[in-house]
Order: structure tokens, then sequence, then C-alpha cells
């Protein structure tokens, strides 16, 4: 046991909890703020595991805009203060879920746990390396993800678009 | 040195409870939180396998950052469909459409 | 879009322009302020002009003067002569809780008893406290400004011009100024005593009599009136 | 980095923390006041009301802190902290000084703009929470354009982070020139805008707007959890005032740098923040319209223009 397996521990005890209040939770807005800890937590593991730019990344696209994103929708679509019924599923349903969730968590424990081994050297991954890496080897997936993306922003906007022509904002995202 | 057993657990209870949180809600918002918590297990899976074994160009940070950039992309145009469906139906339920 | 960018330059330019220039705001509690001239502040009591003859008191819309008075007979100075009766002020109260600062009492008083200051730190903290009774009205009488002068070629006041004016009927009173004379003791309470001027709120120039002088012509004027009439 | 020395340092950031939005909100009173003619407060602490606002702070402590009955009380509650911590957390990573800096990081700039996009989300839950419409309508445009804003403002940064080589905010200052004021003016224009809209002031203040839905998110706040709020304000025009100097007027350069570099610093950011208030006293607030047009028609462009132009310049120097 290392500091960085102790921070690591404390953090993913954080995560997992988060992310099981964020998937329980009847308070619609709680859930969504619950997965902010839940992605806040994760970056701070990036950063245990070394890969700084990648938990900066973390943080300002998923908590800066997903998740603003995800509460902007929930206050849109008139997210009631206190827990709410409408959308509860039945008992049966939800064990059914947990077993199917409990078991998809087994079977990768399963398969990932034996790999594990040993502890291993943790590698800081320099923005650099990162950088020439990127815009080297993985230059034309990155190109394709622009194109994704791009894409993804013209769908919303035409999808905001075409329920109600007469209202269109001058923005385009949702 | 780090044991790679915590990134793996995450990572499996992550998906786990992700999983977990796509099959039990109703509400297309709270479906959306599910398929975040799920790609969250992938990206520590990448990191970890990132820091751990012989990282040729640095796949595990890049990969990461690519499985971000989708998730934004998806959560972009979901809640476009979901704002719309809302603004058509005044209900977000996913169940609604087979009904 | 084309007026837009030097506007907003301008809107910048404006605001530090204002910021190298003097501030306007009044420090009020440290330095005084200075009040115009005919400023409403509050009522002054000269108590000696007062006659209790209560218009003040009838006109005033409100309702806020309060006068109480007696008459009191003044013996016969020569012998065989008449006593004479005149009226003493008991109380003469203003309810500044109700007063509007209409400034109709100061207008009808006939004595020049009421007079405006511009004083307005007066506040209490109970409103019955603002019943001013004649000797917290009369305190005001220092803080009264000397009137205002007149214009440069304007006619002289209706009071110079009376009193300048030659007595009307001369042969049929035993000549009008005598008659006053005659009377020194209630002149000399009325008209002797000049009003300190305290507190000069304007300039030196001035063409117009000073308040003192035209209290005093009042009382000549009303005193000859007065003593026109007994005559016929 | 022993024990001492980490206490040593976050209680300097926390004392600057403390010290630097006073001073701004101090400034602000005294021009504000004098930009319209008046001289501002004059009373608190003798001379010319420079204890005003521990005043404010002393007055806000005395006040009761009120929770609606509909409010979410827990978010409610908790929602200033979110408003408040991510401003003093980006405080810590910027450089004033050659290595005086409170938290030493490889990618300062990338931090302090993801800690300060977190901040928005105190404003959605205190918008939320409040069981307000005006605070609901006020969060959502705060959201809306905190978002809109968040973009030309990465795309500014980013420009001056390619045009040093570095992702450091120490690095940027170390490898600025005086040539950068006009190579970089643009991206500074367009992040200067940018961060006036993300501190959501005058000209961009219409998540608060009073004439307009109240105070916005904050209308139900009392006592001290306000004053968190307002406290976040003034730190964030210090934060972005320092972020400014930093990368756009070359930190601590100047005359006598190796001596007086943390005065240059300080003096820099303090000059931007006069800017912003001055900003606040000329112009009249957008439309909500206007203000995404502005985001998306106007600066998103100006700050890819920027982009390229560094691109460009730097392909050509080869450097």
């Amino acid at each position: 046991m290392t500091a960085y397996d102790i921070a690591f521990a404390a953090l993913g005890v954080v995560a997992t909890g988060a992310a099981l209040l964020a998937v329980t939770t009847r308070h619609l807005v709680h859930s969504a703020l619950w997965l902010v800890v839940t992605l806040g937590a994760v970056a701070g593991c990036f950063l245990v595991l070394g890969a700084e730019f990648v938990a900066l990344v973390q943080l300002l696209v998923y908590v800066g805009a997903i998740v603003v994103l995800v509460l902007f929708a929930l206050m849109l679509t008139r997210a009631p203060i206190g827990p709410s019924s409408e959308h509860t599923t039945s008992l049966a349903h939800r064990g059914l879920a947990a077993l199917v969730g409990a078991g998809t968590a087994t079977l990768l424990l399963a398969v990932l746990l034996p790999l594990a081994g040993g502890p291993v050297d943790r590698r800081e991954v320099a923005s650099g390396q990162l950088a020439r890496d990127l815009f080297g080897t993985w230059v034309w997936p990155f190109e394709l993800l622009s194109v994704l993306l791009l894409g993804a922003l013209v769908a919303a906007f035409a999808v905001s678009r075409a329920v109600r022509p007469d209202t269109g904002s001058a923005g385009g995202t949702p | 040195m780090i044991h790679l057993a915590g990134p793996y657990v995450l990572a499996a209870l992550l998906v786990g409870i992700g999983l977990f949180g796509v099959l039990a809600r109703r509400n297309a918002v709270l479906v959306l939180v599910g398929v975040e918590l799920m790609l969250s297990g992938g990206t520590v899976l990448l990191v970890s396998a990132g820091t751990a074994g012989q990282d040729h160009w640095t796949g595990g940070s890049i990969l990461t950052l690519f499985v971000i950039t989708i998730a934004a992309a998806e959560v972009c145009l979901a809640l476009a469909v979901i704002l719309a469906a809302f603004r058509l139906r005044g209900r977000i339920d996913v169940t609604e459409g087979s009904r | 879009m084309s007026g837009l960018v030097p506007g907003i330059l301008k809107g910048l330019a404006t605001t530090v322009r204002t910021m190298t220039k003097p501030t306007h705001t009044a420090e009020y509690p440290d330095a005084a302020p200075e009040l115009p001239p005919r400023s409403r502040g509050v009522i002054a009591l000269l108590e000696e002009n007062c006659t209790s003859c209560m218009l003040c008191a009838r006109e005033c819309p409100d309702w806020c003067i309060y006068i109480d008075s007696h008459k009191e007979t003044i013996p016969a100075t020569t012998p065989g002569g008449r006593d004479r009766q005149r009226n003493v002020l008991d109380r003469f109260a203003i309810d500044f809780s109700l007063c509007m600062y209409c400034g109709i009492c100061i207008e009808v008083c006939p004595f020049d008893a009421l007079h405006w200051s511009p004083q307005f730190e007066y506040a209490e903290l109970d409103i019955r406290d603002l019943i001013q009774e004649k000797d917290r009205l009369g305190q005001w009488m220092p803080t009264v400004p000397p009137p205002v002068a007149l214009d440069e070629h304007s006619a002289d006041p209706a009071e110079l011009a009376a009193s300048n004016k030659p007595p009307r009927a001369a042969g049929l009173v035993a000549g009008g100024r005598p008659a006053r004379v005659a009377r020194p003791a209630a002149a000399a309470t009325t008209a002797a005593e000049p009003t300190p001027p305290v507190e000069p709120m304007l300039p030196p120039r001035r063409r117009g009599p000073s308040a003192a002088e035209l209290v005093a012509r009042a009382s000549d004027i009303a005193e000859q009136q007065e003593n026109g009439g007994e005559a016929r | 980095m022993t024990a001492l020395e980490v206490t040593l340092r976050a209680v300097a950031v926390l004392a600057a923390f403390l010290v630097l939005p006073l001073l701004v909100g101090q400034t602000e009173h005294k021009v504000m006041a004098h930009m319209q003619g008046r001289l501002g407060p004059m009373y608190a602490g003798g001379f010319h009301g420079w204890a005003q606002l521990v005043a404010d702070g002393v007055k806000f402590v005395q006040k009761e802190d009120l929770t609606p009955a509909a409010a979410d009380k827990r978010v409610f509650r908790f929602a200033p902290a979110i408003a408040l911590v991510p401003y003093l957390v980006a405080l810590s990573a910027i450089p004033i000084h050659p290595g005086v800096q409170a938290a030493t990081l490889p990618a300062s700039a990338v931090f302090v703009l993801a800690i300060i996009g977190v901040g928005i989300i105190g404003t959605l839950m205190a918008g939320w929470a409040s069981a307000n419409k005006y605070a609901l309508l006020g969060a959502m445009r705060a959201a809306a354009q905190l978002l809109s804003y968040e973009l030309p403002m990465v795309l500014a940064v980013s420009s001056v982070c390619l045009a040093a080589g570095s992702l450091s905010l120490a690095g940027i200052v170390t490898q600025w020139h005086w040539w950068w004021l006009a190579w970089q003016a643009p991206g500074a224009v367009v992040f200067l805008t940018a961060a006036v809209a993300e501190l959501q002031r005058p000209p961009f203040d219409m998540p608060v707007a009073d004439s307009e839905i109240v105070f916005g998110a904050y209308t139900e706040y009392t006592g001290l959890r306000f004053a968190f709020f307002l406290l976040s304000e003034y730190a964030g025009i210090v934060v972005m005032s320092f972020l400014f100097a930093v990368l756009f007027l070359g930190g601590w350069h100047g005359p006598y740098a190796g001596a007086l570099g943390w005065l240059w610093t300080v003096a820099k950011a303090f000059a931007i923040a006069i800017v912003i208030i001055w900003l606040r006293v000329a112009w009249p607030r957008l439309r909500e319209d206007q203000l995404q047009r502005l985001a998306w028609l106007v600066l998103v462009p100006l700050a890819l223009g920027q982009l390229l132009l560094t691109g460009a310049v730097i392909a050509v120097t080869g450097s």
C-alpha cells in the first residue's frame, strides 16, 4: 500500500458512493449533482493515476459543460423539488436491473482482477508527449471526432429547431 | 508504485452502477446519467491501462479524451432530443413510446 | 452596427471624464448645506409682534396653530385718561407633525410675527415633541435670514411707500407723528428690539431694508393706522 | 514540500482570497461613485470609508439566515460554497513572481479554466433549490450564458498557450515578449469580454438583472450565504484580472522584474479589475438574445481567427 493506493481508494469510495446515490435517489436534480461528485472523484482518480491532463479535461468538459447541460435539461423539463414518484419503476423492475448491474460488475471484476497483478510503476503522462501523439499517431481519429462533434452540434440544432420552427433561438445548443 | 486492483474495481463498479441506472430509470435524463457513469467506468479502465503497461502512443490518455469528446457529442444530441420530446409530449418518460 | 463602436467608446470616455471632475455629493452632516434664501425650514415666532389676532390659526389649512391669550388692562397714563386693554399671548404653538409648510400663516400675519427660517434639523424621536411652543418657536428667530434684496429698478416696498406718504387727514388728527410720541412705552417694546442678523445666508449687497427695519416699520404703520382709527 | 510550507502557502492564498476581493470591492465603490459624480462611502473606518466592506460583512453576519420553506434545503445551503471555493482554488494556481505560486501544476492554465467552470454549478444549484421562479430563470440564464462564453474563453487561452508552447501559466509568462501585446490583442479582447460574461457583471448581468428577475439565482438568499455569493463575484474579478495579467500582459515582466515582479503582476491585475469596474459603469445591460449573438457570431469567430493567426505566426517564424 502506497500513498497513491490510499488516495485512490478514498476517491474511489467517494466515486462509487456518489454513483450509487446518483442512480438511486428519487430527487431528479440530486441525481445530476451526485453525478458531479462522481465525475469529480473520477477526475481525482485520473490525477492519482498520473493522467493530469485527462483529469483536467474531465473537469472542464464533463463537470463544466456536460453536467451543466444535464442540469439545464432537468430544469427545462420542470424537475420538481423533493422526491418525485412520476418516473419510479416497480420494485421487481428495479430488482431485476440491480441483478443485471451487479452481474455485469461481477463479470467485469472476474475478468479484470486476475489481470491486476502486483503494484506497477506509476507513469506521469506528460502533456507534450500527449500532444505529439494526439496530432501525430492519432490525428485521423481526432479529425474524425471533430467532424462527429460538429455533426452532433448541427443535429442538435436541427432537432431543437424542427419541433417548433417559430421559436428558434440564436444559440445552437439545446 | 500503485496497485491496479483499485482502478479495476472502480471501473467494474461504475459500469455496474451505470447499467443499473440505465435499466431502472424511466426519466430520460436520468437514463443519460447512467450512461455517463458507464462511460466514466470505461475511461477509468483506459487511464489505468495507460498507467500500467507499455502504453505506446499514449493511447490510454488519448482514448479517454476521445471518449469524453464522444460523451459531449452524445449528451448534446440526446438532450436536444429529450427537450424536443418534452415540448411535443410534455413528458420525458422513456417507456412512453412503447405504450 | 456602425454606430456601436464609437458609442461604446463614448460611454467609456464620458464616465472617465466624470471621474476627473469634482463630485456633486453634499456631505450633509459634516458640511452645512447651502440653502436658498427662501427655504421653508421651520416657522419662527417673533413673540413681541404677535397681537394674538388669531388670523394665522384661522387661516391654517390643517389647524396646527394653537393660540391662547388673555386681555390685560393698561392703566391710563394721563390723569383722567381712559384705561386701555391689550392682548397678552399665553400660548403659541405650532404642531409640526401636522404642518404642511404652506406658509399661509406667515402670509396672513399682519404684524410680521411669523417668519420662515431655513433651519430644518428639528426631527424628534417622539411625534408629540414636534409641537413647538412659543419659546421654542422664538428660538428660531435668530436664524431667519434678512429678506431677499429687491430687484434693481423695482418699486419701493409697500411698507416704505405707505410710511413716506403724507398723512391724508393731517388736519383732522392732531399730528400723525406726535400721536406716536405720546405712547412711547408701547412703541419701545414693539420696535426697539432689533433681531440680531445671525447666519447671513445672502451676499451683503442688498438694497432693501433689513428685517429689523421692516419689522419696526410695520409696527409703525400698524400703530399709525391704529391711531388714525382711534382718531376717527 | 514540508507540511509547514503547505500550511503557509494555504494561509497565504486564503489571506489573498479574503483581502483582494475586499480591495476590489472598495475600489468599485469608489471608482463607480466618482464616475457617477458621487463620493461613495465616506464614514466606515474613518478615512474615505475604507472599512465599508468590513462593516457590510459584519452586517451580513448579523442577518437572519433564511431558507425558504419550499426550498430543497440541503442543496440551497450548500450552493454558496460551490460558487465560492473554485475561485479560491483557482487563485492558488496563479503565479505572481518567478517561481512564486501557491500550487505548482504543469497544466495550470487548463486547471484554472476547469476549476472556474465548476463554479457555475453553484449558481444552478442556488437557482433551482430556491423554489422561486425568478431564481430558476436566473439560473437558466446563467447556465446558458456561461456555457456560451466558456468556449471563446478557452479558445483565447489556448491561443496564448499555443504561442508560448506551454500549458503552464508560469511558462506562458516566461515566454512572453512585449510584442505579444499586439499579436494576442484580439484574443485579449475576447478573453476580457468572456471573463466579464463569466462573472455575470454588467453589461452581461442578465442572470441577476434586478429590473427583470429580482436578483436571479440569489433572490432567496440572506445573510452570510448571500455574502458568499457576493464574495465569489469579487473573488471572480480578482481571479480573472490576475489571469488576464498573466496571460496577456506578461505578468511580472517590467522594469526591475527580478525584485519587483510580484508588484508588476498585482499592478496589472488591479488595472484590469478597474477596467472591469469601468465597463459596469459605462455600459447598459445587453438583452438575452444579443448576448448569445455576441458569443456565437462575434467572439467565437474572433477567437478562432486569433488561433489561426497565432498558428500562422508560429509556423512562419518556426519557433
